[in-house]
Formats: C-alpha cells, structure tokens, sequence
C-alpha cells in the first residue's frame, strides 16, 4: 500500500528539492563537511591516495551508471573513454600546458565526441551485443593508443605534467590560512568536488525531462516512441554524456598520476566499473559513489592490515600460501557474490532497506 | 452530431507480417470530438491499427489522415507530438519509474529541457517541471491517484496500472486517444470507475476518442459509432444498437452472450 | 677507485634518524608484483633482493651495523597499483630497492622526485641512466642487443646481407629491444627484414612465426618473458622453422632446458645476459650468490632475476654507505649520497657500474652470451664471457623527458 | 458433498521484500474435483495467493511468513515449484507470460516438461489444438507475436499440457472476445469434468460464479465472505459491487462517486 | 600457396579452440539469459586440474582430460548449488557480476595452489608435427579439430534429442513462467553450469598441451571468444562453432599477411581483427549470423 506522505510539503517547488527533509540537509551537509575535514585527519598519503583513486572511479562511475543504469545500455567500453580523457589531458595540460580550467572541460568535450560517434551503434543493438561491441571497442582503442605515438607516447606510455591551478589555488599545494597541505590532500579536495558537481549534475539530469526520456527508453523504449521520447536520440545523447564524464575521470586519473601508458584502459578497468555500477546500484548516483567506495577501498583495507589475516603471505619467502593481492582479489569476488545474493539491488538497495526500515520503525511490516 | 470533416481518414490499409495479413483493406472515419469503438475477436487486428496509427508499425498500403495531414511514414514520436495518445493493451508503464514520473513523461513533447539544461536544473528546467507538474497534479486528481504518486509503476496494482497509463495518455494532451482495452480485467467497480474517467474527460476536454473493447457494455454505453473487424476486414460499422443485432458479428464475435 | 669529495664526510657521528631509520634498522622499500602474470619475475626477483640482504645483516649489516628491513608491497605491475603501494610506504622507507617494470617506474618517478625519493627499478631499460632519484644496475637492454649482433655477424655465421629480423613483445620492453637492433642496423649497415609484434599473453604464434618464415629470416632478436618466449619457440619449433634466434636475457627460464623443446633451444638459440653461468665459482660474485642463496632462499631455484635482485641489494648498499659516511640517511642524504657514488663492482655478476653525477653516469655495456644446456644448473651454459662490442661502447644514453 | 480436500490453505501469510504484508492469515479450500472462484478487487491478493501455492514466490522476493498450503494432504509449503508441478498442480500464470522468442508449438511442448509419456503427451496436444483452433491455425508462429487474445488461449494450452489434477487460473477471460470468454468458460467446465479441480481467480464474477461451486471474496490480503456459489451470487453486497444488481444502469450515466464498499474495515 | 594453407590450418585449430570456449558461453547464454565471465576462470581452472591428473597420477592423457572434465563440471555445478540457485528470477545483472565474482575469486585461487609459473603438460601431444607434403601439421592442433568435432555433434544431439534443450532456452526467457511449467531452473542452471566447465576444461588442456606449456594467463583466450560468440549470434551452438571457425581463421590470416596487406593499420591487427570483423558482421546482422531476435510488440 502506498505510504502517506511523511512530511507535509506545501508547494511543488518544495516537493522537487533534492534534500528536501530535514534529515537529508543534516546529512547534506554532514557529508560536505566530511570531505573537507578527511583530509586533514587522515594525512596519511596512502589512503589519500587510495580515497583520490576511489573519487576519480566514482566520477566515472556515475557516467557509467548514467548509461548502463539509466539508459539500459550496457557498456563494456568504458575504459576506452577514461584512457581518451588521460590522453587528451596530457596533450591539452601538458605539451600545451593549458590551465585546468581548459583542460578539463577540452577532455570532457573529447570524450563526448567519441562517445557521439560510438552511440548511433546503440541504435542497431541491443543488450548483450552492444556490451560486447563496445567491450571490441576497449581492444580496437588500445591499438589506436599503442600505435597513435604522437599524442600516446605508444608503448613507452608518457608523462601528463598538467597544472592543476584554478585561480590562486595550485591543488598540488593548497595554502590555507598559512597552513600548507599537501599534493595528496589537495588532489583530495579538486577529485571529490568534482564527485560532488558531477553527481548534483547527473542527479539533476535524471529527475528533468531528458533523465525521465532515458529511463523510459530503458524500461520499454518502444513505448517511449509512442508517447513522443525519441529513443534514438536519447540512447545517443546518453552515450555521449556518460562518454564525456568518463572522459573526465581519464584526466583526473591522468593529471594525478603523471603517467599512462596503453596497458592500463584494459578490459579489466570497462569490468570493475561495471562491477562498482552493479555493486552499487543500477540507476542509483549515489549507489556509483558507494559502489566505487566499496570496490577501491575494499582491497586497500585487506591490503593494509592484511598481515592480521592467517594463512596471508606478505612478503616473499614469509609464511602464508596466498598472497595479499590474491587473497584480496578472492575476498573480494566472495563479497560481491555475498551482497548481490543478499541484495541484488546492490548497495544502494541495502541503503534504501535501511531506510524503510527506520521509516517504518518500530513497526516490521 | 453533425460530422464536419473527419478527424481521422483512414482508407484501405493493409498490413501484413510475413504470411499473415493482419489488416486487409481496412477504411473508416472518425469525427471530431465522436468516442469511436473497434471490436473484434482476439487476433482480428484491432491492436494492429493502433499500431499503424501511432507509427509503430508501417502498414504496406492504405493511408492514414489526420485533420487533413497524412500521418503514414511519420516516426511514432512525430505522431505523437501531433496529439496522438494512447494506452496499451499489456500496459506500457515504465516499470521503474514512479507513477509521477510516467505522468510527466506524458508532457514529454511537449516541454523542452534538454540534456544540458536539466543538467544544470536552476533556471529553465526547474520552471519547466515545477509548471508541469502542476498540469499532472491535476490528471492525478482527476483519476483520483493520488496515493501513488511515488510508487514505481510497476508495484502499481493493476487496475491503478490502468488508470495511471490513462493519465500518461491524457497528460500528452491528446486530440486524439486511442485506448486498447481499457478495462480488461477491472472487476465491475473499478469498470464504472474507468467508464467514469471516460466520460468526464470526454465532457472537460476537446478530445477525440477510439476505444478497443471487449466489454461489451462499456462499447454498447459509450460509443457513438461501432466498426467491427474480424480477421483484418471490416464486417460491420454502425451505431452500437445496430451492430450489436448484426448476425455476422453475433457469429464472429459476441456469441450467445449478446 | 671512488674517492669522492671526502671532504663534506667528515662527520664520523652515526646518521640521524629519519625517516625509515631509527638509528638501528633502515628499512627499504620494494615494489614488486607479487601476484599477477608478472609475478613469475616479481617473485624470484625479490627474493634476490632479500638474499642479498638477509646475508648483509648476519654480517652485521649495512656499514656492518645497521640492519637492514624490506618493506614489500604487491603492484600486481600496475601503474595505479605501484603509486598507491608507493605512497603507502614513501614515508617509513629511506628508499626503495627494487621497483619493478618500466611502466610502473615512470608512474612514480614524478613524486620520487618532489619526495627526493631514491629507488632502483627492477627493468633494463636506458631510459633510467639519467635520471637523478633512479639507481639503476647492468647494461641497459639496448646494449644487449648490440652485443649480441656484433657476435652474429663476426661469429655467429651472419653478415650484413643476412635476413635479420625482430620478434618483440608489443609495449615498452619490446621497445628497448627494438632500439637496440635499430641502432646496431645503422652501426653495422644492415637492414631489420621484418619485424614481429605481439601481445603479452598471444595463445597462438603461429601467424608471426610464418610470417618471420616466409620472409626468409636467417637470425630473429627475440624481445619477450618466458611465458611467451617458450610458446614462440614451441611453435617455431613445430613449424620447422629453425633461425639462429637470440633472445634477451629475460626470455629464458629455467623450465625451458628441461622441456620438449630444450632439443630446439640448444639447436638454433643464443641468450645474452650478464655476468657468468649458475654456480661457476671462479666467478667470486657467483660463488657467494650460491652460497647465500643456498643458506637464506632454501627453495630458490637458480634464475637469471634473482641475480638482478640480488645485485640491485648490492647497489643500495654501496648507496646506503656511501650516506652513511656522509652522515646522512634522509631522502635528500641519499641522493647527495647517490651523486658522490663512484663505480660500484658486482663481482662479476654484471659489469661494473660507474655512477656519480648524473650527467657523466656510465652504465656497463659487456654481456656474456649462453647457450642451452640441459645438463647446467640453470640450464645456460657460456658461450662468450664478458665482452663489448664497439657499437656498444658508442651508444648513447639520453634524459627521459 | 462429502468430497475430499485436494487443495487446502490455512492462515497463510506472505510478506514481500521482508516488509510488505500481503496475506493476512488466508485459509481456503478447493474440494477435489470441483471449481473454487476467488474473487476481489485489484490487488487484493490473489495471484500472491496463486504463487504461494506454486511456490513461485521467490522471484518476487516473497515468503510466506505463517500458514501452510496442501495438496492431498501433504504440506507443500514452499516446494520447489518443479515439484509441485510434477504433483500435479499447473498454474496459468497472470498476464500470459508466453515465452515471446519461441513458436506457439515449443510453448505447448515447454508445458509438457514433467511428462514422460509421448503418447500421452501427443493426446494432449491434439485436445489442446482441439480446444484453440486459433492455435493450431499459427502452430509455427513465433508466440510474442500472437494478439493478445491468441497469447492468453496459448497460455491456457500450455498449462493443460502438463495434464494436471488441479489446475489455477490466474484471471484467464482478460483480454478475451465476449464469445471466446464463453468459449474459455465451456473449457473450464469441460476439464473440470475430465477430472481437474479448478481454482479460479477471475474479475468477471458472473462467468465465474455460473461456473463454480464455491466462491471466496478477498479483501486485503483476508477472506472477507466465502460460500457456495450460489449463495454469493444471491448476496446483496455481491450482487451490487460484483455482479452489477438487477437492472443493469449504463456505463455513460456513472457521472457521481460512488460509495465503496469495503468489507474489512 | 603452402603459406596460405598453413595458415588457414593455423586458423582452423586456433577457430577450433574459440569455438570450445564459445559454445561454454553458449550453453550458459541459452539457459541464463546471461554472459558468464568466469568462462576464463573455469578453463584455467580446468586445465590445471588436468595439468595435476596427467603429471601427479598414473593415468593416461585421455584419462587425465576426462577427469579434468568431470572435475570441473562438479565445480560448475556446485557453484550453481552454492550461489546461483539463489537467483533465479533475480535480474540478468545481478547474475552477470555473480560470474564476474565467481572469476575473481577462481583466479587467485589457482595462482595460490599451483603458482604463476609456467607448466609442462606431459602428454602425448607436445610439438609432434605431421608432414603432408610442404604442410605440416601439429598433432595437438589436428586433435583439437577433431576433439571439437565431435563435441559440436554431442552437442546437437544433444539439443535435438533432450526436453533440457528446450527447457533451458525457455528457462532463460521466463525463469518464472519456466517454473510454472514444471521446469526445474535449478536443475537446468546446474547442467548448463556443469556443461560450459567441461568444455571449458577441454579448451584449456587443449591448449595447455600445446607448445607453450600452461600458464595462469591462459585464461585470457576466453576475451577473444566473446567475438567468435557474438558473431554466431549468442544463443546459437552451431553459430558459436561458426563464430569460431571465422574467427579464427581471420586472425590467424591477418597475422600472416600482417606486413603485405595491413601494415598502414599499424602494428599486431591481427589482435583486433575478431573485435572489427564482429562489429561489421553485427551491424549487418544485429543478432550475429545465427542468433534469436528479440522479440517485442505492444
Ligand atoms: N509484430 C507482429 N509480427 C507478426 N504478427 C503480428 C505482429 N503483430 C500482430 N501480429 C498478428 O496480427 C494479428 C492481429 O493482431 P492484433 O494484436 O492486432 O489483434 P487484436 O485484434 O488486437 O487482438 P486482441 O483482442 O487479442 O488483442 C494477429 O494474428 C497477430 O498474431
Ligand atoms: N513483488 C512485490 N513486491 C512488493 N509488493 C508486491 C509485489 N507483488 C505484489 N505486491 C503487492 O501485493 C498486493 C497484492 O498483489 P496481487 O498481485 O496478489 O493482487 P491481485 O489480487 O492479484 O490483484 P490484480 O487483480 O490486480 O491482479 C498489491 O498491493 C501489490 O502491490
Ligand atoms: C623484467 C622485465 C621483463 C620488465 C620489463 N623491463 C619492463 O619494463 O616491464
Ligand atoms: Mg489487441
Ligand atoms: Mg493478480
């Protein structure tokens, strides 16, 4: 039966807030202060470091979730688009050294070009055959990498030196009230801003118009034909916007870590962003941020106190019969099979049971 | 009632898959502002012309006019931006979505935000959906939905299924409805319920109406004129009074139940 | 002969604690697959590393008093993986002994150097020689491949109009080798008849190995890891195809002198590498190795990169006594440390290196040819110890930009 | 009628995704060889009902929380569905659920999958073609793309193929042409007469009433009136919210709202 | 002319192994509506095991490989049992990172018993070669031909001649309507589990007993099976054979022919030959050479 409305909402322009609820802006702004406060309590450069490779994958993921969650296009290609963004900010930042401001946006625009021309492929499949197409598209761009020497590097890989000034404030030594912080914690702040932006912005795009035409083509898109969405276009559109974002996330990934080579926008990579958009919850933007959580800082912790766990070998010729990493990865598969025979709505589905479950509280049914 | 110039012109459409012909030489008019009805055994082709209308399927030959305007070849969605609504036999909700959400996709067509300004919400969108929305609010009091609003379509239970999909197709707009078995597994209350709906938007909005309907009671109350189909061809079209004595259509159709 | 400007080592004090030191132990990092399909070299690797040094500390240690801790970290070979596993361990390190891969490397060296962060990659490439925060060991893999041409065409049966050609692993390694061959082709005055490509991983060679056949090649310079190495030998082995193939040290395995294929292997192929055969003790460096690695790595089969590890735990020592007496084991201490560093000698294993400043270091250009031999305990036996070839003395080593 | 008890449920409750409470301690019973309507508004509980006793709860994410469901005596709360099938209890599930992809004539052999007997099997599919002649007429068409109607007659067919002994139907006159309906209705009567307990949960309450023996009416999850079919068809409350009372009032003359009634409070 | 037919053989044996891998993938599409990623895992998984049988007991290789296949099917089947059970119904999604998890729990689960370093087989195979004329043909490639041969005609006579075959494609269109119908979904998962191991198994001795000798990347053939799959169009056994022969052949003439016809393509095309040859034949046939359309209507 359908609930009654908890809080009384007085206008619609009330109704559509995004954290309408009190208890939402607590939160809002319980996480905001979070992020700006973690870096200054944790410090320490690996789990920054962890936490700004967890940020950049939760950029990407969002883009992907807005494809593959919201659209019903399942996309293998992903990598192909993160190793377009790394690429065209090593050109952009680097070998023209453009300001970030530029940069940016440049990669952004390149990403949703590609993503322009791979879409229309949307039109003709469906389902598992578009994964797969775009799962060659991952091969067919390494190759394009590997032989494109001039903006690659080919083989050799090669060195993103892009600045990462906006304004006064260099994120590579943020001054603040004469206090210096450090490359980890400033990329820190730049990455999870720009989770924040581009989750309100893909939040945003989902509950107008254009976000309810996509979930319409993925729910049954002849019907959204019939009532006047034009699935096409949208399928593409939806392409290109998440091919942009993904773009972005490449040049982050590319900006922080200073340098790519061909090796790294593998398969793999299109695997473990689908693994984070289905861990976390298709359609769900928040869910991608979870999910990106889970599958980046899992590993990190089994790694970090892996020497607790019995039967763990932590360094050559030391006791244990499996690896950290292996052990790591074994774990982790389990726990992905674990939540999704729980919860095969993933992560964000746990949430929202948690939820209803302290709405209904105390009452169970 | 007098009859102007039709609404709907269709003339001598054939539509065929493979070895079946699903409409053979199909012809009829529809009036501005009439509640046309189109009966027929299961399989005849009533869904099919549906189809045809709304551009979901290209019939081989025949044409199809609306107000004057040919809507043969026209993309599903070009039709509907021209005021052609409908419901679907097997419920065309969007599963996921709330029943708020199905309704303002009705108004698809006819806002405008796109990808980019819905991105950045303040401003034209946040107008936009804060306007039409209130145009749904209205639909769902109308159908008196109002304790689903958030329920995604697809828990809806199925005759609220019905009405919400009702609503997505008035939210459009229409000039012209077209609903496939409105009723179809309603139990007698929640029939007078839609049949209610019916005439209500029928006495507010300018709206011209055809009703595919295995209720014959419905079809027989409402309907101004009847067109009886039986394998792709027209056997009857008349008042409702007239068909319903018509032996051909008790043979093909009704039974002894008539 | 390293007399350095002695002069700033006057402080005979014990170094500072710092970072990595606590006035008893230094810890050094190692970044190294530890799992992975590069593990098979990450793996044997680091435990070269550790031999080196668990021998070092039951002698007392580094300056023969300060013990010496390894703080491993797995980078499955993974750029991404090796900077998070790098930043891990930056700040309780005094510097990183092995950090294994090309890729990976480069993918630290912009915060080795904001960090002033020394680190010895694990991987030959030439593109270290000039780079102030690596140590790097042995002759690069470009001049392997000189050497291993000048011996083809003045002993080897080839001359300038054979069909020499290329089989190389299609990322940064096979680069080297490819740079290589390409500079001995314009030293020599040959032309490369054909160039082969693959990808780490290929299932079936069938298609380059016809490919290197049909165009009549005579000698192939295989750049590859044994995984695939032993596949495109069994599958030329199979087509019948038999050129004088030379391969680049780490090609080899042990494995492969005990395989259906060792009859081929010993029939067509030349492995260039450094230093002597396993366990030829007139070799001093080689003697101590199986010593020690009999004593501390037990279960160690004897393999071509746990004498690279080793060796690199060789090199760090030289560093780490050099900072030591200059009084100073921080970060910055150990680069100084690194520029006033004369040539380090390896006993033989691999030929001395000259280090100090950065712009004059000079890395050994000898290689020592083998050849299979089943009855050897790794399986190679000398065929040409410790030479340089002309074209190697001229090749020239440029800054990675 | 001193009839045994082929399908007995008592105080059933099914809970979906661990909160939502959809029977509320249902009991019914489907005497052996009879015809049992459940009747109700929408969503009042009755195909949940239905997939309790097929044990199809599952991928819905429901459970049965309390109660247990019988067949002959024998619990078959929550079996595995093959099973329940196998014991004889066929289902024509809600809204047709053909197999879209494949031809009419793999549908109906799907629905044999528990027998053994080709012999047997063949019989039933020569009475089904018999029953739908429709069917017979696309035996080779691909099934998603039968008309409504068609899909619900294959649905029908394809449950009888498994020849069981208590068939359910989940609202099979939906969609139906008024002679079809009547059609189905004979069919109905028909297998029941063959030897097949009926439990029928039907919105056209006229048709099902004239066919059942017994009726039950759920609200909410809950049996709010059971009884021979006869005395329901007689019930004031029955005869006004189901049947429509006495002298039918037209469709086009509904214009005010009307006064609900619900039985539970 | 010799180089040409040596390499279409190289192709035909390359196709044949592609073809092993993708019907694996075939079964479980046909009966699970879903892609299994693990399908790499299973093959490593299988060849190890059959690695083990045929060094460590005294059976022979034949003996070996059957053991291998049964084993791995007990492991199929037994994943089913533990977790795949629990999601029928569930979303296709769902059950797609079940297998992308089954893979990564499998991986380093081989690397920590049998390690990372390469093994030799031993087995009757090895680098024997057979000459006709100027051909020569591996004797390990002619039995992978010939093993897959005879699995395609298994594998016919087995959709032909089974109710299962029918039950699993309806189980993967409608779980719960296949429930309805008596099907056992359990049942159906366990067996198309069970088969996809066992062929994947076979691909991977096939391939382990090869020049090369066995390494845990062997896992990897399964990516460039995913073409050869689609090409023949996912729920088609005799496409995925298809697949595989074309496939195959394609890379391995590519290849050849690298540096006469394809050298403006840059380096190794032959890599990304299968995915471009897929992405031509799908875009003329979006449902691959042999595939089911979806069907839709309102
Ligand atoms: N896409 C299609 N492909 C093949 N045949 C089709 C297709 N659509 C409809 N048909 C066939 O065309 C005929 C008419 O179908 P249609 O859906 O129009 O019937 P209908 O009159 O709406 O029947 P019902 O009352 O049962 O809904 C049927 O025989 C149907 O099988
Ligand atoms: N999977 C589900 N998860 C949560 N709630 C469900 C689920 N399926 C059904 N419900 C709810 O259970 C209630 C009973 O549903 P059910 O389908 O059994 O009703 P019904 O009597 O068959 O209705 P109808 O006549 O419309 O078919 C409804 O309120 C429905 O919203
Ligand atoms: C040990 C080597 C094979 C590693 C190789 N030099 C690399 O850079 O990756
Ligand atoms: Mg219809
Ligand atoms: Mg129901």
């Amino acid at each position: 039966m359908a609930k009654p409305h908890r809080n009384l909402v007085r206008d619609y322009r009330q109704d559509l807030r995004l954290f309408g609820t009190p208890t939402a802006r607590v939160g809002l702004v319980a996480m905001l202060a979070a992020l700006v406060m973690l870096p200054m309590v944790i410090q320490d450069d690996f789990w920054l470091s962890v936490l700004i490779y967890v940020g950049i994958t939760a950029v990407g993921a969002i883009g992907l979730n807005l494809l593959t969650g919201f659209t019903g296009q399942i996309s293998l290609g992903h990598a192909f688009f993160i190793g377009a963004g790394a690429y065209v900010t090593g050109w952009a930042g680097g070998e023209l050294g453009l300001p970030l401001i530029l940069w940016l946006p440049m990669a952004a625009l390149a990403g949703g070009l590609l993503g322009a021309v791979i879409g229309p492929f949307a039109l003709r499949l469906r389902g598992h055959y578009l994964a797969i197409v775009t799962l060659g598209l991952v091969f067919i761009g390494e190759h394009l990498w590997r032989n494109f020497k001039g903006l690659s590097g080919g083989n050799s890989g090669t060195s993103i030196n892009a600045s990462v000034s906006l304004g006064p404030v260099d994120f590579n030594r943020v001054t603040l009230a004469g206090e210096v912080y450090s490359r980890n914690q400033g990329y820190f702040w730049l990455v999870w801003a720009l989770v924040a932006v581009v989750a309100l912005l893909v939040k945003n795009l989902v509950r107008t118009r254009p976000g309810r035409a996509l979930q319409a083509v993925r729910d049954r898109d002849q019907a959204a034909e019939v009532i006047g969405v034009r699935a096409g276009r949208y399928k593409i559109g939806a392409f290109v916007i998440s091919s942009a974002i993904a773009s972005v996330a490449g040049a982050l990934f590319g900006s922080y870590q200073q340098f790519v080579s061909p090796d790294e926008w593998n398969l793999l990579l299109s695997i473990q962003y689908i693994a984070i958009v289905i861990v976390g919850g298709l359609g769900t933007v928040f869910g991608s941020i979870l999910g990106a959580v889970f599958v980046g800082a899992l590993p990190a912790l089994i790694d970090r106190f892996g020497d607790a766990i019995p039967g763990v070998q932590t360094s050559v010729g030391g006791e244990g019969f499996i690896s950290v990493f292996a052990l790591n990865q074994a774990i982790f598969g389990i726990l992905i099979v674990l939540f999704l025979v729980l919860e095969p709505r993933g992560l964000a589905g746990i949430w929202l049971r948690i939820k209803a479950y302290f709405k209904s509280w105390p009452f169970s049914y | 009632m007098e009859r102007l110039t039709p609404m709907l012109k269709v003339r001598d459409l054939v539509l065929r898959f493979g070895g079946v012909t699903a409409l053979n030489g199909v012809s009829f008019d529809v009036g501005h502002g009439e509640l046309f009805a189109i009966i027929g055994p299961n399989g005849a082709g009533k869904t099919s012309i549906f189809n045809c209308l709304n551009g979901v399927y290209r019939p081989q030959e025949g044409t199809i006019e609306l107000a004057g305007a040919p809507l043969t070849g026209k993309s599903p969605a070009a039709i509907a931006s021209l005021g052609v609504a409908r419901t679907f036999q097997n419920l065309g909700l969007f599963q996921h979505l709330s029943l708020i959400d199905n309704l303002m996709l009705g108004r698809h067509h006819l806002m405008s935000t796109g990808m980019l300004s819905g991105m950045l919400w303040w401003g034209r969108a946040k107008r936009e959906e804060i306007a039409h929305r209130s145009a749904v609010e209205s639909i769902i009091e109308l159908l008196e939905l109002e304790s689903y609003r958030r329920m995604p379509a697809g828990l809806l239970p199925y005759g609220v299924a019905k009405r919400a999909e009702l609503g997505r197709a008035l939210a459009m707009e229409p000039t012209l409805l077209l609903l496939d078995e409105p009723v179809a597994g309603m139990n007698l209350e929640e029939t007078e319920d839609m049949a209610r709906y019916i005439t209500e938007v029928r006495r507010q909005l300018p709206v011209t109406m055809i009703l595919v309907e295995h209720d014959m009671g419905l079809v027989m109350d409402l309907a101004s004129r009847v067109l009886v189909l039986d394998f792709g061809v027209v056997i009857a079209t008349g008042e409702p009074a007239e068909v319903q004595e018509n032996p051909q259509v008790i043979e093909a159709y009704l039974g002894g139940a008539a | 002969g390293d007399q350095g400007g002695g002069g700033s080592g006057g402080t005979a004090g014990a170094p500072q604690s710092t970072a990595g030191f606590d006035g008893t132990t230094i810890k050094l990092g190692v970044l190294s697959p530890l799992s992975g399909p590069v593990a098979v070299i990450g793996l044997p690797l680091t435990a070269g590393n550790k031999i080196w040094f668990d021998a070092l500390n039951q002698r007392g240690g580094v300056a023969g008093k300060y013990k010496v801790e390894l703080v491993q970290e797995d980078t499955q070979y993974k750029p991404d993986v090796t900077v998070q596993q790098y930043n891990k361990v930056k700040g309780n390190v005094v510097a990183f002994t092995q950090i294994l891969g090309t890729a990976p490397t480069l993918a630290v060296l912009p915060q080795l150097k904001s960090d002033k962060m020394l680190a010895a990659p694990a991987s030959l490439d030439a593109l270290w020689v000039r780079e102030a925060n690596l140590l790097p060991i042995g002759g690069p893999y470009q001049i392997q491949v000189i050497n291993a041409l000048d011996h083809y065409l003045t002993e080897g049966g080839g001359t300038k109009d054979s069909k020499i050609c290329n089989m190389i692993q299609d990322d940064v390694y096979g680069e080297a080798g490819l740079q290589g061959l390409q500079y001995a082709a314009q030293k020599y005055g040959f032309t490369i008849a054909n160039t082969q490509r693959y990808k780490s991983g290929t299932e079936n060679f069938t298609g380059q190995i016809q490919a290197l056949a049909g165009a009549g090649c005579q000698m192939v310079f295989l750049t590859a890891t044994p995984t695939d190495a032993g596949k495109i030998w069994g599958t030329a082995a199979q087509a019948k195809f038999n050129p004088r193939w030379y391969a680049q040290s780490p090609a080899y395995a042990a494995a492969m002198s005990k395989s259906p294929i060792t009859p081929y292997l010993q029939a067509t192929t030349t492995i260039v590498a450094e230093g002597t055969e396993w366990g030829d003790t007139k070799v001093a460096g080689m003697k101590d190795l199986v010593d020690r690695t009999t004593q501390f790595g037990p279960g160690q089969q004897p393999d071509y990169y746990l004498a690279f590890g080793y060796n690199q735990g060789r090199a760090m020592t030289a560093v780490l006594e050099k900072a030591i007496e200059l009084g100073n084991l921080s970060h910055e201490g150990i680069l100084d440390a690194m520029q006033k560093l004369g040539t380090v000698s390896f006993d033989g294993l691999s030929g001395d290196y000259v280090y100090g400043a950065t712009e004059s270091r000079n890395p050994p250009r000898s290689s020592t040819l083998f050849t299979v031999d089943a009855s050897k305990p790794f399986g190679l036996k000398t065929l040409k110890y410790n030479f340089t070839s002309d074209a190697a003395k001229t090749f020239e080593f440029k800054k990675a930009s | 009628m001193a009839s045994e008890t082929m399908l007995s449920v008592s105080n059933l409750e099914v809970v979906y995704d661990d909160v939502v409470l959809v029977l509320r301690g249902l009991s019914l019973d489907v005497p052996a060889g009879s015809i049992v309507a459940v009747l109700g508004a929408n969503g009042a509980g009755k195909t949940t009902l239905l997939r309790a006793v097929t044990g199809l709860l599952g991928p819905h994410r429901g459970k049965i929380t309390k109660g247990s469901v019988r067949l002959d005596g024998t619990d078959i709360t929550g079996a595995d569905p093959a099973k329940i099938v196998r014991n004889g209890i066929a289902q024509v599930l809600e809204g047709r659920r053909v197999f879209a992809e494949i031809t009419v004539d793999e549908n109906l052999r799907a629905g044999a999958h528990t027998r053994r007997s080709r012999a047997e099997v063949k019989q039933s599919y020569t009475r089904v073609l018999e029953l739908f002649p429709i069917l017979a007429e696309r035996r080779k068409s691909i099934a998603g793309y039968l008309s409504g109607g068609e899909q619900q007659m294959l649905a029908i067919g394809r449950a009888l193929m498994a020849s069981p002994r208590l068939l359910l139907l989940d609202e099979p006159s939906l969609g139906l042409a008024p002679r079809l309906v009547e059609q189905v209705r004979d069919i109905i009567v028909q297998i029941n007469q063959q030897g097949t307990s009926v439990l029928l949960v039907e919105q056209n309450a006229v048709m099902a009433l004239a066919i059942a023996s017994a009726g039950y009416v759920l609200e909410n999850g809950k049996v709010v009136k059971d009884g021979p079919a006869s005395d329901l068809l007689a019930d004031e409350d029955i005869r006004e919210f189901y049947l429509g009372s006495g002298e039918r009032r037209s469709f086009a003359d509904i214009k005010s709202y009307r006064r609900r009634k619900r039985w539970s409070a | 002319m010799t180089a040409f037919l040596q390499n279409c053989f190289a192709g035909l044996a390359l196709g044949s192994t592609y073809a092993l891998v993708a019907l694996g993938f075939v079964v479980i599409f046909k009966s699970t509506g879903v892609i299994n990623f693990a399908q790499g895992g299973l093959l490593a998984l299988g060849a190890y095991l059959g690695y083990t049988f045929s060094n460590n007991l005294l059976v022979g290789f034949g003996v070996a490989i059957l053991m291998a296949c049964l084993a791995a099917a007990v492991v199929g089947a037994g994943f089913e049992r533990l977790v795949l059970r629990r999601m029928v119904g569930q979303p296709p999604f769902a059950v797609i990172m079940i297998t992308i998890g089954l893979l990564f729990v499998l991986e380093p689960l081989i690397t920590a018993v049998w390690g990372f370093d390469n093994k030799q087989v031993r087995n009757p195979w090895n680098i024997h070669t057979v000459q006709v004329g100027d051909l020569v043909f591996g004797v390990r490639d002619l039995w992978t031909i010939g093993l897959t041969a005879l699995v395609v005609v298994g594998f016919f006579a087995f959709f032909r001649y089974s109710p299962l075959g029918l039950a699993m494609r309806v189980t993967a269109f409608d779980p719960e309507a296949a429930l309805a119908q008596g099907i056992s979904a359990r049942r159906v998962y366990a067996v198309s589990w069970a088969i996809a191991a066992a062929l994947a198994a076979l691909a991977g001795i096939a391939m382990a007993a090869g020049p090369g000798g066995l390494s845990p990347s062997i896992g990897f053939i399964a990516l460039a099976a995913f073409p050869a799959m689609i090409v023949g169009g996912m729920d088609s056994p005799a496409g995925a054979v298809l697949g595989g022969l074309i496939i195959g052949l394609a890379e391995a003439l590519t290849r050849g022919y690298q540096d006469q016809l394809f050298s403006w393509a840059g380096d190794n095309v032959s890599v990304i030959v299968p995915y471009l040859l897929m992405i031509v034949i799908l875009l003329i046939r979006p449902y691959g050479l042999l595939g089911t359309k979806d069907v839709r209507r309102v």
